[in-house]
């Protein structure tokens, strides 16, 4: 089967879907220019020959335009693909997605809806406190509105495609890092085999990334890849590990996670976000509730610590959750 | 000018219609009554039915705050406007939007966006989408004077001009954001002059007189339609009371509020309206009883229909 | 002593540091307009008339204006007590206050301060969708700012005092139907004594309402008073329950939780805002992390359901945490 | 039009400073040798030289991603500029910030902000602190093309606007915000003419002559310091390269990019010094010479700065 990237599986999941449903578009900056990049991480790129640049359609530098923009044209039923280039430019678009998104169909009494696809580029990759943060816990908050993370390029495809069909406002969260884009040093190699046919991955059912029977670790996105190096790490201690992947934080799968804690007895969270009211702590509180009985010793949170992102890559790589952060967790956890 | 007698007389039993179910709603909500809180729209009403009387069912529109003169014009049926105020599931959003939601998709109107400026964005969306799949629609987007303050009118108008949007903004200036002078807060004497910065028309009409509204409105939506992108109108009008539900207005000069009052859109069109031949004061007397017991009924109706259930809470939060 | 609303008690606070420090200034929408109202809320109503225009200084409706602007006249020395009129309003001010106000001082390595108050009122209060948010939550996911939540009139007043000297941006949280604005039949009695002389409450130090030895429920702003009645109820079936209000989410109190839950060895959480990702969440993960060996039973949640505000009473009465829900919540966890 | 020859010297030297001190930086990045991502002012010198010329030390500037050029013309050493870019302790954040918030407030500069636009609500905040504690000091807030299409770009310049402030908008228009031209994000000739919306005095100057750039700041400067309020200048400028790091920017036409690339500004000033009798073509090379050994001198302070310690992670959240 074919490699993809995830930048190329993203960009197969719009093309399918524009091909498919003519009210699909997509809505950014700098994402159908000729010449241009194909958005920040390249994955409109080459789209705008396809499907013209109306349904590419390039905007000026206003993210609480666009995020309005795509609402209002999704109560008229399109279906917007909208991005913002980095993660940090959301808090400009907050109000429309939090205030009109998330509520236009709730304030309506369910005449309307608003299916539209907000995609947020997040994570630390060396470009300072402004373009760094990792911001799905924001959203986990705002009833209305569901929330996406894929962690490679299989998933990344699949569940862009869910959203794009979802009836609902997605917002859906992609790791720089995480991308593939060529000749970054720092990149994870998110890539995975991706099918010729046609795939959707349901949202609300996680992935179990490893099988393990001592202590269960739930992590998103370039976290996944921490947590899978460190688990190879662990198995030599004797220490089995098992692995979720959630995919989507809202709606989340519980009974997959309750599952596995109830067999482990143990459970660590990681995320690269910072740990103080990160989507970690709904997760914590959520486990120590349905599953006291069951866990034989509190659960851990590996997250960023409380502070912006610093640039140099010495504190960055200090400051993003390292494998050594979750062993050490999972060795505590253990009791060891 | 041209506009046939019936037309007139229609834009005139809307405004007579609004002015009335508002004066109903002020009196409902001062007794406790109602729940929650009202802005009330009176003093604008030629804005609000001289713009969507150019406009078809299937256009759409955005309101703010003070929506009940909006939801009118467009034809939102009084009953539902009036049992969403009260609260009831006959209510347009069946009591999930009240006074500062008010809307219904059905005949074209966005529940309205309460945060200052927030429906213009969407008003450009829905533009686009009309565009995008070549329909023969339009949105119009009414806000105030001190929305035009907002990042959103910037942004929003901005890209509605670049993609000459089948579109039209509709400042309504009533010379105040809550208690602020618009003096005090931009130094400009026309907001239509901020079309401008987006290379669009921008036109001042007196905002008082439902005729200069509509003519203005006509030509800029028949420019929208023809795909020439949208316009910026401003209408200048003032609020006949307060910014809200118990506001005396007490930081209004009397002067200025002496001579507003004095160019009410109602009663100038009354006196047009004779003076055309169209109204007779008996004919005028009959559309104010009418409209009084349409009202009535819609009072009634709305009180007697059923509350929400608590559970209902629950409801339409996803699709 | 005096019996001070919680408007009455902010605006003596405001109007003391204004007279103590020129440096101190009000500047947010309708808040010194002559014949008008003091902002929304009354608060700083006369205050115009005492200090002038410039140092009460209306603006133009721009929230996200407002903010950055704040952060300037902060990064110079000045200390701007800005407000948004309904804390629904902050989404449009994100932007300023979580990538500047939060972050300057950090990238700048110190170099710089942003001594700001925000001041944001929330709570449901019969308006509708957008309203009506409780929006705390967002905020103690951003390291670089400071939480205040006070729930009377005297923590309000002590308090402000002291976020106005903070040295960093400080969110100020006021809920609608404390305030003791007139006439309004829903509000809750928040009035305290305020003794004359001057005093100020530091951060970090939360207040015991009430002692008890079964149960300890944590709660802030208007969720206090329905838990102190709840607290009433509850003695008469044998229950005694502690209550402890934080004041301050961050910097939060937590010896003082963690104390009370190891002798009750039962928890409970209640605030008026959405369950999923509130400050509830984050509370619980570090309690039952901290006080893991001591909890008898899971710690339970009373918070409003995920979904938006609605308008109609029947429904916000019923979405909003009430006693009865309290009195549940605590008899589940004390086994009942 | 009597700006002293030394004065104008100056500037030149600037103008050279950050032209060499970039080519060194961008070899040093293609190279690996220094982390994170850079954009690259190039092309726009005379802009930050031309208007901090006549900004004192307590005045104060904002800046964006493409801040280097705004540091150097504001007078922040060059050694903690490149320790910076090196994250290194000794860089003006303590390799806190990097490229995108370059700045260090005891020179007057805020660290970068490198969210469009968000610079410009600040600057009119500091400036709104220099009026309220009356003192003699003016903010100049940099941003290009590109972020006069944001929200906060509206907000804040019409409250500079309506609070006289003592403020400059100085907006960069290169014709492209990222890969998009500037014609395609706006209907508008001239970004100067967004003044009127907030009845400012809007100002087109060529932003390639540093001595045009020069004299239009130095009068905005003066209005803004006699309390008159603060002026929009658009500075009509070009990059000569990519907009970040490693971009070719195939999406620019070769024949804007040959018109505008003739346009340099640093030869320009140099033809006319020369032509002036001011410089000689022998201390050109001189001043070329001097820079050159500073950036030399700067990239071994650099490099043998210590790097932060990881946990220094920790520091300087709060004060
Ligand atoms: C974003 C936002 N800021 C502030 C408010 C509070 N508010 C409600 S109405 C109003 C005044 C609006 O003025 P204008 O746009 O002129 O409309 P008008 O009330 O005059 O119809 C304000 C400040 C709000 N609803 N939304
Ligand atoms: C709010 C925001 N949106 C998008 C970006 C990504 N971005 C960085 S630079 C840039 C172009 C800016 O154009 P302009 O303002 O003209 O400045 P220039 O790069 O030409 O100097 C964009 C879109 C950003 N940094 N911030
Ligand atoms: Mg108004
Ligand atoms: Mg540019």
């Amino acid at each position: 089967m074919r490699r993809l990237t995830v930048a190329e599986a993203l960009r197969e999941a719009i093309r399918e879907e524009m091909r498919r449903d003519s009210t699909v578009f997509c809505i950014g900056e700098d994402i159908g220019i000729k010449g241009g990049w194909g958005g920040a991480f390249t994955v409109s790129l080459g789209l705008s020959e396809e499907f013209g640049h109306l349904r590419i359609l390039d905007t000026p530098i206003s993210e609480l335009g666009i995020a309005g923009v795509a609402v209002g044209a999704a109560l008229m039923g399109m279906r917007p693909i909208a991005d913002v280039e980095y993660g940090d430019f959301i808090f400009l678009a907050m109000d429309q997605l939090i205030n009109n998104a998330a509520k236009l169909r709730y304030m309506s009494a369910g005449k309307l809806k608003v299916p539209m696809v907000m995609r947020i580029p997040v994570g630390a990759s060396g470009r300072g406190a402004q373009h760094a943060q990792s911001v799905e816990s924001y959203f986990i908050h705002v009833p209305g509105l569901k929330v996406v993370c894929p962690s490679n390029a299989y998933d990344a495809k699949g569940l862009l495609k869910t959203a794009i069909r979802d009836d609902n406002p997605v917002m859906f969260f992609e790791h720089k890092l995480l991308y593939g884009a060529k000749g970054r040093r720092e990149n994870v190699d998110a890539r995975a085999e991706v099918p010729q046919e046609e795939y959707l991955i349901p949202f609300g059912v996680a992935d179990i990334k490893r099988r393990g029977s001592h202590v269960t670790i739930i992590a998103t996105l370039r976290m996944v890849y921490t947590v899978v190096s460190a688990a190879e790490k662990l198995k030599d201690e004797g220490i089995s590990v098992e692995i979720i992947d959630p995919r989507t934080l809202i709606p989340l799968d519980k009974d997959t996670i309750l599952k596995s804690v109830r067999k482990t007895n143990h459970a660590v969270i990681v995320h690269e976000d910072n740990l103080t009211g990160g989507w970690g702590a709904e997760m914590a509180a959520f486990i120590s509730s349905e599953a006291f009985d069951y866990l034989d010793a509190p659960l851990k949170r590996v997250c960023a610590p409380d502070t912006p992102v610093p640039f140099a890559p010495v504190m960055e790589n200090y400051w993003v959750p390292g494998e050594a952060d979750v062993i050490r967790a999972v060795r505590e956890v253990m009791g060891g | 000018m041209g506009i046939p007698g019936d037309k007139l007389i229609k834009m005139y039993r809307k405004m007579i219609l609004i002015r009335n179910f508002e004066d109903r709603v002020h009196r409902l909500f001062l007794s406790g009554e109602m729940p929650g809180t009202i802005h009330l729209y009176q003093g604008q009403e030629a804005v609000a039915v001289g713009v969507c009387a150019n406009l078809r069912k299937e256009d759409v529109i955005t309101s703010t705050h003070r929506p009940h003169g909006h939801a009118i014009a467009k034809g939102v049926p009084v009953k539902s406007i009036m049992a969403e105020l009260f609260a009831k599931t006959t209510g347009c959003c069946k009591g999930k939007g009240g006074s500062m939601h008010m809307g219904d998709i059905e005949v074209g109107m966005v529940p309205a966006i309460a945060i200052v400026g927030g429906g213009i964005p969407v008003a450009t969306g829905m533009a686009l989408a009309f565009k995008m799949k070549r329909l023969d629609r339009v949105a119009v987007s009414f806000f105030g004077d001190g929305a035009s303050n907002e990042g959103a009118f910037h942004e929003a108008i901005n890209m509605g001009s670049i993609w000459d949007l089948p579109l039209i903004y509709v400042c309504e200036n009533n010379l105040y954001g809550a208690s602020t002078h618009v003096s005090k807060v931009m130094k400009l004497k026309d907001i239509a002059e901020r079309a401008s910065s987006y290379g669009i028309p921008g036109i001042v009409v007196d905002g008082n007189d439902v005729i200069s509204v509509y003519k203005a409105a006509k030509e800029a939506i028949e420019r929208a339609r023809k795909g020439e992108g949208p316009t910026l109108i401003e209408c200048k009008t003032y609020r006949r009371g307060g910014h809200s539900r118990s506001d005396p207005g007490q930081y209004r000069d009397k002067k200025e509020e002496g001579i507003w009052l004095a160019k009410d859109p109602i009663s100038r069109m009354h006196k047009n309206l004779i003076k055309m031949g169209i109204l007779t004061e008996e004919k005028g007397k009959g559309i104010e009883n009418e409209v009084k017991a349409r009202i009535d009924e819609a009072i009634e109706f709305a009180q007697k229909s059923p509350s929400p259930k608590p559970e209902d809470v629950f409801k339409d939060v996803f699709a």
